[in-house]
């Protein structure tokens, strides 16, 4: 029973981090690699907005939540705009290069050391029992939750809001949706406020369940996979490929050996790669030369 | 490259161009006789190979049924094939003449029937197209040779031959081609040359083999360089007209000089580039244009550059001042030296001028400016004299290095050169052309009886050397009785980079006025750069900043020139004139028609003296109107 | 991409021969003799330090060349680079450690796996492009690295391998400036094998593989095979590369070749500027030599001694920064700075090419 | 133009090379400030920079300054590697000091082992080429000592334990960790307990769950783990949450007095080799003091290592004579004594064949629910290192 609460917990951190890539791969079709480092900086907010409104845990979780999504409208805005046009290589070593000056800002202000942003906040973190004997933490059990109102709540957005089906618009056709006077420039803003919001809910939920350093970038890139596993442009496709990749690294770990948990995703991802080159649900698409 | 032996004239005119081709194939076969760009390279022929495809293309023509004193006509840009074409023939006795290969169909038509042509040799399709609908008026015309068939595939006339087969079926060789040489008479007519005049049909002056031989001697005995060292040159003007025949055909049997043929005429500036020429043949106009080019993009370039330029400029301007007068001192030199090597040569070498030793410059007047221009940039321009009549050779020649602009030089010799009461330039020699292809009348109205030719120009000395004041009808006398030479302001007026062509009018008017035609290219990098839209030539020939443009133009050139000298209107033509086309005023060669011109542009002349008067009258009375 | 006509005037081509030699005019030659010299003369001059900078620049400049051949002509993207880089390491390693190989033998041995492991980076090239194609590769990198761990660990070399300079004859390659020699010849090499792949039949299907596949298909290019081949010989320079890489510093360890090693060889070639050997070469020069420079630049600073905490993570962020700014300013990289200053010098005293259009 | 101005910034940067001062002692430092590693090394390098520059404020050795010169390596071995040239040939050093990950080991060693200057270990692992018989030119004053730690770890297990003991690992999929581990399992088996599972856990996982989640069905009463404080926090944090109750004994790294306070789990146990803070000792007071002054980024409680480090490049310093070379450095370190004022349990001192240390002293620690603060379970214990 713990292995599935493991799964569902694993499957539900690489879907929460997964969508993002999905979010800005689906409009742009730019690879954001900066995402585990945009991650780690939603959740150094927090620690920075903990201290400002100290005694206001919902208050400063909510200002951390809100910048994330600015700063992911700005890098759009300052940076990546900039990009179009470009090479999407081009593009996608910018987002690299813009992970690793964050990474250099994040150890200026932040330092290197570890960070408990749950203590700061003044939470505890209980685990619950669950029927079948599994236990589950408080944060891990919210992370699950947050993960499923995240994707229902994207769901509800880009079916039924207007600003969501402009996303999917720009998405199929750029040059269509132009024409039809959808501004492309604020679309993929908020796409990147999006993707940036839901990382950092992710960076969030995590460094508050298990403490945040300088590993959460590779976190970020772990989920990788999971997206592409899914076909990266599209949302259930994360969702399963996330389901996927944490049930193969869950039994590896428990049957085979752990130290393959690290190749797994990989090979898992070669494996699809070779058979359905564009993910599970993903758009078959004829993929833009460098 | 082994040196000619130095000839006399004499000599010379005892002998035919395909004799002395065969010649050159005996002494030096592996010599390079011309390179040709095909498909990206140059290729070389050897004396031997060029000997050879004449002696193919002549036996392909004799196949054919050519006969000594048959003509035959070649159209087409300048190309190898174009020079083999006319060797053959010659070797066969045939008498070649060139249309440009811009001429208008009635053009073509009257040269066709009055040369007679039986072989038309075209250079592609386009040419082909053109001759194909008159075939019904040509009788004579026996058969057609295309030299470059690559659109030839839906063509099936029984009078087409593709020459690369016409060549490729036959086997003749050196000493066939020299046994045909052998029989030819030096004395015996070898070609036509059909002159452009500015009024009438053109007149084809007949030249013998021998004459031009000796005649074309004068360039190089003006020019030693040209016979002293290896020199490479690069083919563009029309090989139809003489001074294009002379340079590819005429002057590399006599003198060390190679053509090099580009892989289309159209490209002949990358052709420039590439080859970097050590002599150049060229007329003003080409001058002028690559001037005006520079002097535009040097506008575009940035003010560091610009800066740069301007100091050089200003030096080389009291280099260049000292070396007409042969007195330059040493910091001047050293400073020039200095200017050269940072300026000028990263100028000339963008186009391939760098390696120039001579530049020969003929056909046309000449602009003053110009050629201060270009001796500022270290480049040897040279002006000559010459006219068709003269059979390939030049009347009068500046020797240089560095000649004082201004003046066309001194006869070399074999020529008196004398002029007439009304200052006519007139002209003696042996080796003059032979008369107008059947148009004794008119060969009578050059020739006195004496063996005086008139050359039509007008002319005076000065310091011993002659100066072409103009051509002898070209005058206009005003209204207030002013006897004006047009040619000479038109000159100061085609010396602006943005302006292609001028025409000065004013006979029995008060005034003088100008039509313009703008220089597109320059014109419009000058729009480009200063954000003026424009769609085509028309809407920059409206636009109102270029009229502005070109006003400042007139207005620096009016401070320059004697009162009732000066341009006190102007119009700019609405459209190139494109001597392509039917019934333009201009000719082949860009010299414009005075009396079509004024015709087919009358009612803006008329504008012209029109709107002044009324500027005049509203000047007057603009005061009362405002003031009411 | 035809080869450009010389700079300068008077050039010109009399069989397709001419076409072929690399230095075209006399300038490109005496400027190449000038370079050749200065590189020849540079360690008689320089520290051990500095040598030691332009060893890590050859290093990198032949896994820079390899890759552009790969990504900038070829059009495959790869972000396995670090992983090929740890296969001809750990090749040589292994070899040298275990079997006691000379180098002779270790270093066509790094290439020759370098070229198996190129079919097999190569194999999903065949039905994969763009961001998939990059991705596949990353996941054979992180086999590769998980392999070379697992030997590390099993044969108790926890802290990596340790190798032996290179021996010749009783004589050991220690010395920095012979260092510096070999290395120069390996980079020459790599760069000679470049360029005379790239002006030939094979750099030509590369490049039309490049602009349209299915063109390219058309034209009778065996699709297959020159990408494979593009993948073959791209990894074999680079796991030679890796192979020198471990004589040089001594030592193999799957720590050196992490996840950000392919991504400063992408930065290399992007920054280089794509589709360019020189490029290549440029990027390499600049990614490594960067942040040096920074860390120089920041002593520099006003108070830096104060900084001193702060410096690295400073020169870390300095280092993203000044990417970010390349590819969002200078998309060209630096081969179009170089072509910028070059055409200033070569346009001298225009801005454009007159007389360009050919009319008249 | 404008674009090209970053290279020619770049280009006069690396012009720029700056003069080296020669009327120091030069000490050179590569250690991971930056990359993922740096928690566990920044704080070191920034102990070791604020003790020097108290030993030249104080007057420095032998009249002069010593001189650190720090260099970064985000725990690259290629770039550990270079700095080392760097440092040796550019600057000069008469010591190298590592801080950094143990895979930037080898890379160094093979570059001092040339220019023969003597590389002192400060921030991680000691190699095992200090101990008897060392190597010529390695030395180390960390805490960790691979094998001693285990064996003293597992000594403290049995005297603890008061049931058979059902021994759980959990190592970091890092060599080092690994080896260590590897060591202690067979250990164990001579020592008369029961290795029921060992996890070897990649570097950076999400979620340490599942992990624990195996470790925890191998129900364990003892779970060791020996390996980056990441790995050894998150694997219990994983367990407790598991409702796992064992007791868990694990290495203390310099994060472990802050970490034992914000965990307050009864059953916890660190051994290590440094005094905490809480002891409060004089020389505590004076890091304590010294942070405070200097601002540093990092808790001062982190900071033992690298004072301990200063401490030793000070003795080392006052031992050589002026002029400096690395061979006076290298034979004044060979017989050194470092006064560690009660940070350890005792000197460090040096031999011929021997730069580690001649005593090994060990003491544990754990959090008291009932006081409310960190105890100290077992006071110092040492080995002898003699192999």
């Amino acid at each position: 029973m713990q292995l599935y609460v493991n799964i569902a917990v694993l499957a539900s951190i690489y879907a929460l981090i997964a969508c993002g890539y999905v979010l800005i791969y689906r409009v742009s079709r730019v690879l954001n690699l900066a995402h585990g480092e945009l991650m780690m900086l939603g959740s150094y907010l927090l620690l920075t907005t903990a201290s400002l409104f100290t005694g206001h845990p919902y208050l400063a979780f909510a200002a951390a939540a809100l910048l994330a999504l600015v700063v992911g409208a700005l890098v759009y805005l300052f940076l990546l705009r900039r990009m179009t046009g470009e090479m999407v290589l081009a593009a996608v070593l910018t987002t690299v290069a813009l992970g690793i000056l964050l990474r250099g800002v994040m150890v200026l202000i932040w330092s290197a050391s570890q960070q408990y942003p749950r203590e700061a906040l003044g939470w505890a973190n209980p685990a619950i029992a669950l029927p079948g004997g599994a236990r589950i933490s408080t944060f891990a059990l919210l992370l699950i939750l947050s993960t499923a109102a995240v994707y229902l709540s994207l769901f509800v957005f880009l079916r039924f809001s207007r600003w969501g089906i402009r996303m999917r618009a720009a998405g199929q056709n750029p040059l269509l949706a132009a024409q039809r006077g959808i501004s492309l420039h604020g679309v993929y803003a908020l796409a990147w406020g999006l993707s940036t919001f839901t990382g950092g809910l992710a960076g969030m939920l995590l460094a508050m369940d298990s403490g945040l350093d300088g590993t959460m970038v590779v976190i970020g890139l772990k989920a990788f996979p999971a997206a592409l596993v899914g076909g990266l442009d599209s949302l259930v496709g994360a969702l399963l490929g996330s389901l996927i990749i944490a049930a193969a690294e869950i039994f590896l770990i428990h049957h085979v050996d752990p130290l393959l948990s690290d190749v797994v995703p990989f090979l898992v991802l070669i494996a699809m790669l070779v058979i359905r080159p564009w993910g599970l649900l993903g758009t078959k698409e004829e993929l833009d030369r460098v | 490259m082994a040196r000619q032996p130095p000839l006399s004239r004499a000599a010379r005119r005892r002998m035919t161009a395909p004799g002395l081709l065969c010649e050159r194939a005996r002494t030096t076969p592996e010599g390079v006789a011309f390179r040709s760009k095909h498909l990206g390279i140059y290729r070389e022929r050897s004396w031997l190979d060029y000997a050879t495809l004449v002696a193919r293309c002549a036996k392909a023509f004799a196949g054919l049924g050519l006969k000594p004193g048959d003509r035959v006509a070649i159209m087409g840009d300048a190309c190898e094939e174009w020079a083999v074409c006319d060797q053959a023939a010659q070797a066969l006795g045939a008498i070649v003449y060139g249309i440009y290969p811009t001429a208008s169909t009635p053009e073509i038509e009257y040269q066709m029937k009055d040369g007679g042509a039986v072989i038309f040799v075209a250079e592609n399709q386009e040419h082909v197209d053109r001759i194909l609908p008159l075939l019904d008026r040509l009788p004579g015309l026996a058969w057609i040779v295309v030299i470059d068939d690559a659109a030839m595939f839906a063509y099936d006339h029984p009078k087409l031959r593709p020459y690369q087969a016409l060549i490729d079926e036959q086997t003749g060789n050196l000493a066939w081609l020299d046994h045909q040489a052998r029989l030819l008479d030096p004395n015996a007519p070898a070609f036509i040359v059909y002159t452009s005049g500015t009024t009438g049909h053109p007149k084809g002056a007949l030249i013998s083999h021998g004459r031009h031989l000796a005649a074309t001697l004068s360039l190089v005995e003006c020019y030693p360089t040209l016979a002293n060292r290896p020199h490479r040159t690069v083919v563009y003007l029309p090989l139809c007209h003489v001074l294009g025949r002379d340079v590819a055909v005429t002057l590399p049997l006599i003198s060390a000089v190679v053509p090099h043929y580009g892989e289309d005429v159209e490209d002949f500036t990358t052709t420039l580039f590439e080859i970097a020429p050590t002599v150049l043949f060229t007329v003003p106009r080409y001058m002028q244009k690559f001037a005006a080019q520079i002097l535009v993009g040097l506008g575009n370039s940035s003010p560091l550059k610009r800066a740069v330029y301007g100091a050089a400029l200003r030096l080389a301007r009291r280099y260049v001042c000292g070396r007409w007068e042969n007195k330059v001192s040493f910091p001047i030199m050293a400073l020039q030296g200095l200017a050269h090597a940072t300026v000028f040569r990263p100028i000339l070498n963008k186009i391939g001028f760098d390696a120039l030793e001579l530049v020969i410059c003929g056909g046309a007047p000449l602009p003053a400016e110009t050629m201060a221009l270009w001796h500022m940039y270290g480049v040897n321009l040279v002006e000559i004299y010459g006219q068709t009549e003269a059979a390939g050779g030049i009347i009068t020649g500046q020797r240089g290095p560095f000649p004082r602009p201004g003046d066309v030089g001194t006869a070399p010799p074999g020529w008196d050169v004398r002029l007439a009461e009304d200052g006519e330039v007139l002209v003696r020699g042996a080796d003059l052309f032979e008369g107008y292809w059947a148009n004794d009348e008119a060969t009578r109205g050059v020739m006195h009886e004496d063996g005086w030719m008139r050359t039509g120009d007008i002319g005076e000395w000065r310091d011993g050397a002659l100066r072409l004041v103009d051509r002898a009808r070209d005058f206009i006398v005003t209204s207030g009785g002013k006897t004006l030479s047009p040619s000479f302001i038109e000159n100061q007026l085609r010396a602006s980079p943005y302006v292609a062509e001028a025409m000065v009018v004013g006979h029995g008017r008060k005034y003088l006025a100008a039509l313009i035609e703008i220089d597109f290219d320059t014109v419009s990098d000058w729009a480009r750069s200063r954000n003026v839209s424009y769609t085509g030539f028309t809407s920059l020939a409206d636009n109102a900043q270029v009229t502005a443009l070109i006003r400042a133009e007139i207005d620096r050139i009016n401070a320059q020139l004697a009162r009732v000298e000066q341009i006190k209107a102007f119009r700019i033509i609405p459209k190139a004139l494109d001597p392509e086309e039917e019934g333009e005023p201009v000719t082949p060669t860009r010299k414009v028609k005075r009396a079509q011109m004024q015709a087919r542009f009358s009612s803006l002349v008329d504008a012209m003296y029109d709107d002044e008067e009324e500027r005049l009258v509203s000047d007057e009375i603009g005061g009362v109107l405002k003031a009411s | 991409m035809s080869k450009s006509l010389p700079r300068a005037s008077g050039y010109f081509r009399t069989s397709y021969a001419d076409e072929l030699p690399l230095v075209q005019t006399t300038l490109q030659r005496l400027s190449l003799k000038a370079v050749l010299l200065a590189l020849l003369v540079f360690p008689f001059f320089a520290t051990s330090f500095q040598l030691d900078l332009a060893c890590q620049v050859f290093l990198a400049a032949i896994g820079a060349l390899s890759l552009m051949l790969l990504t900038g002509y070829a059009g495959q993207v790869s972000l396995g680079h670090a992983g090929l880089i740890a296969a001809g390491a750990f090749t040589a390693g292994i070899l040298a450690k275990e079997l006691n190989a000379p180098f002779w033998v270790t270093i066509p041995a790094a290439a020759v796996v370098g070229a198996l492991l190129g079919v097999v980076f190569g194999l999903p090239s065949l039905r994969l492009r763009g961001l998939y194609l990059a991705v596949s590769t990353l996941a054979l990198h992180f086999v590769v690295v998980y392999l070379g761990g697992e030997y590390e660990t099993k044969r108790g070399y926890s802290t990596g391998i340790v190798v032996d300079p290179p021996k010749l004859g009783g004589f050991e390659l220690i010395d920095g400036r012979l260092w510096y020699f070999v290395m120069l010849a390996f980079a020459v090499g790599t760069l000679l094998i470049c360029l005379n792949l790239l002006r030939g039949r094979t750099g030509r299907a590369w490049r039309a593989i490049h602009s349209h596949e299915t063109v390219a298909e058309a034209l009778g290019i065996g699709i297959a095979g020159y990408k494979l081949l593009a993948f073959v010989v791209s990894s074999a320079l680079t796991a030679v590369a890796g192979a020198l890489f471990a004589y040089y510093r001594g030592f193999v360890s799957v720590e050196a070749f992490s996840l950000f090693l392919s991504i400063q060889y992408v930065a290399m070639v992007i920054i280089g500027g794509m589709g360019s050997l020189l490029g290549a070469i440029l990027g390499a020069v600049f990614v490594t030599l960067f942040p040096y420079a920074i860390e120089n630049g920041m002593r520099l600073l006003p108070g830096a001694e104060k900084l001193a905490g702060a410096v690295f993570a400073v020169n870390y962020a300095a280092f993203g920064l000044v990417m970010v700014l390349f590819l969002v300013f200078e998309p060209q990289g630096l081969v179009g700075i170089w072509k910028r200053l070059q055409s200033y010098f070569v346009l001298w005293p225009f801005k454009h090419r007159p007389l360009a259009s050919g009319r008249r | 133009m404008r674009k090209s101005g970053l290279a020619f910034v770049a280009i006069a940067a690396m012009a720029a090379v700056p003069a080296a001062a020669q009327d120091a002692y030069l000490v050179g430092v590569t250690g991971a400030i930056t990359g993922p590693a740096a928690g566990s090394y920044a704080p070191v390098v920034e102990a070791l920079r604020l003790y020097i520059d108290r030993v030249n404020a104080a007057g420095g050795a032998n009249g002069k300054p010593i001189r650190l010169i720090i260099q970064d390596d985000s725990a690259e071995p290629s770039k550990a590697a270079a700095n080392a040239k760097k440092l040796l040939t550019q600057d000069n050093v008469q010591l190298l000091i590592n801080a950094s990950l143990s895979s930037t080991y080898a890379p160094m060693v093979a570059e001092i082992t040339r220019a023969r200057v003597p590389l002192l270990f400060t921030g991680g692992v000691c190699p095992k080429d200090v101990y008897p018989k060392a190597n010529d030119m390695q030395f180390c004053t960390t805490a960790y000592a691979a094998n001693y730690d285990s064996r003293a770890t597992l000594s403290f297990v049995k005297d603890t334990a008061k049931e058979p003991v059902r021994l759980g690992l959990a190592a970091m999929a890092i060599p080092i960790s690994r080896g260590e581990i590897d060591f202690a399992e067979e250990l164990s088996k001579t020592m008369g307990m029961t290795p029921v599972d060992k996890e070897i856990i990649p570097p950076p996982t999400p979620d340490y769950t599942p992990f624990a989640t195996k470790l925890k069905d191998a129900n364990p009463n003892w779970v060791y783990s020996w390996a980056p404080w990441v790995t050894q926090v998150r694997t219990l944090e994983g367990l407790r949450k598991l409702d796992w109750k064992g007791n868990y004994i694990a290495w203390a790294h310099i994060e472990s007095e802050l970490e034992l306070a914000r965990l307050k789990d009864a059953n916890l146990y660190v051994v290590g080799a440094n005094s905490l803070f809480q002891d409060n000792l004089p020389v505590h007071q004076e890091i304590l003091a010294a942070a405070k002054a200097a601002n540093v980024s990092y808790p001062p409680t982190q900071m033992t290592e690298g004072w301990i480090g200063g401490m030793a490049v000070e003795a080392a310093m006052k031992a050589t004579p002026w002029p400096p070379t690395p061979a006076k450095v290298h034979a004044a370190m060979q017989g050194l004594k470092i006064d560690t004022k009660g940070l350890r349990g005792g000197p460090i001192e040096w031999t011929a064949d021997n730069h580690f240390r001649t005593k090994q002293y060990y003491r544990v620690y754990k959090w008291d629910t009932a006081k409310n603060a960190t105890v100290l379970v077992k006071d110092w214990f040492a080995y002898d290192v003699t192999q």
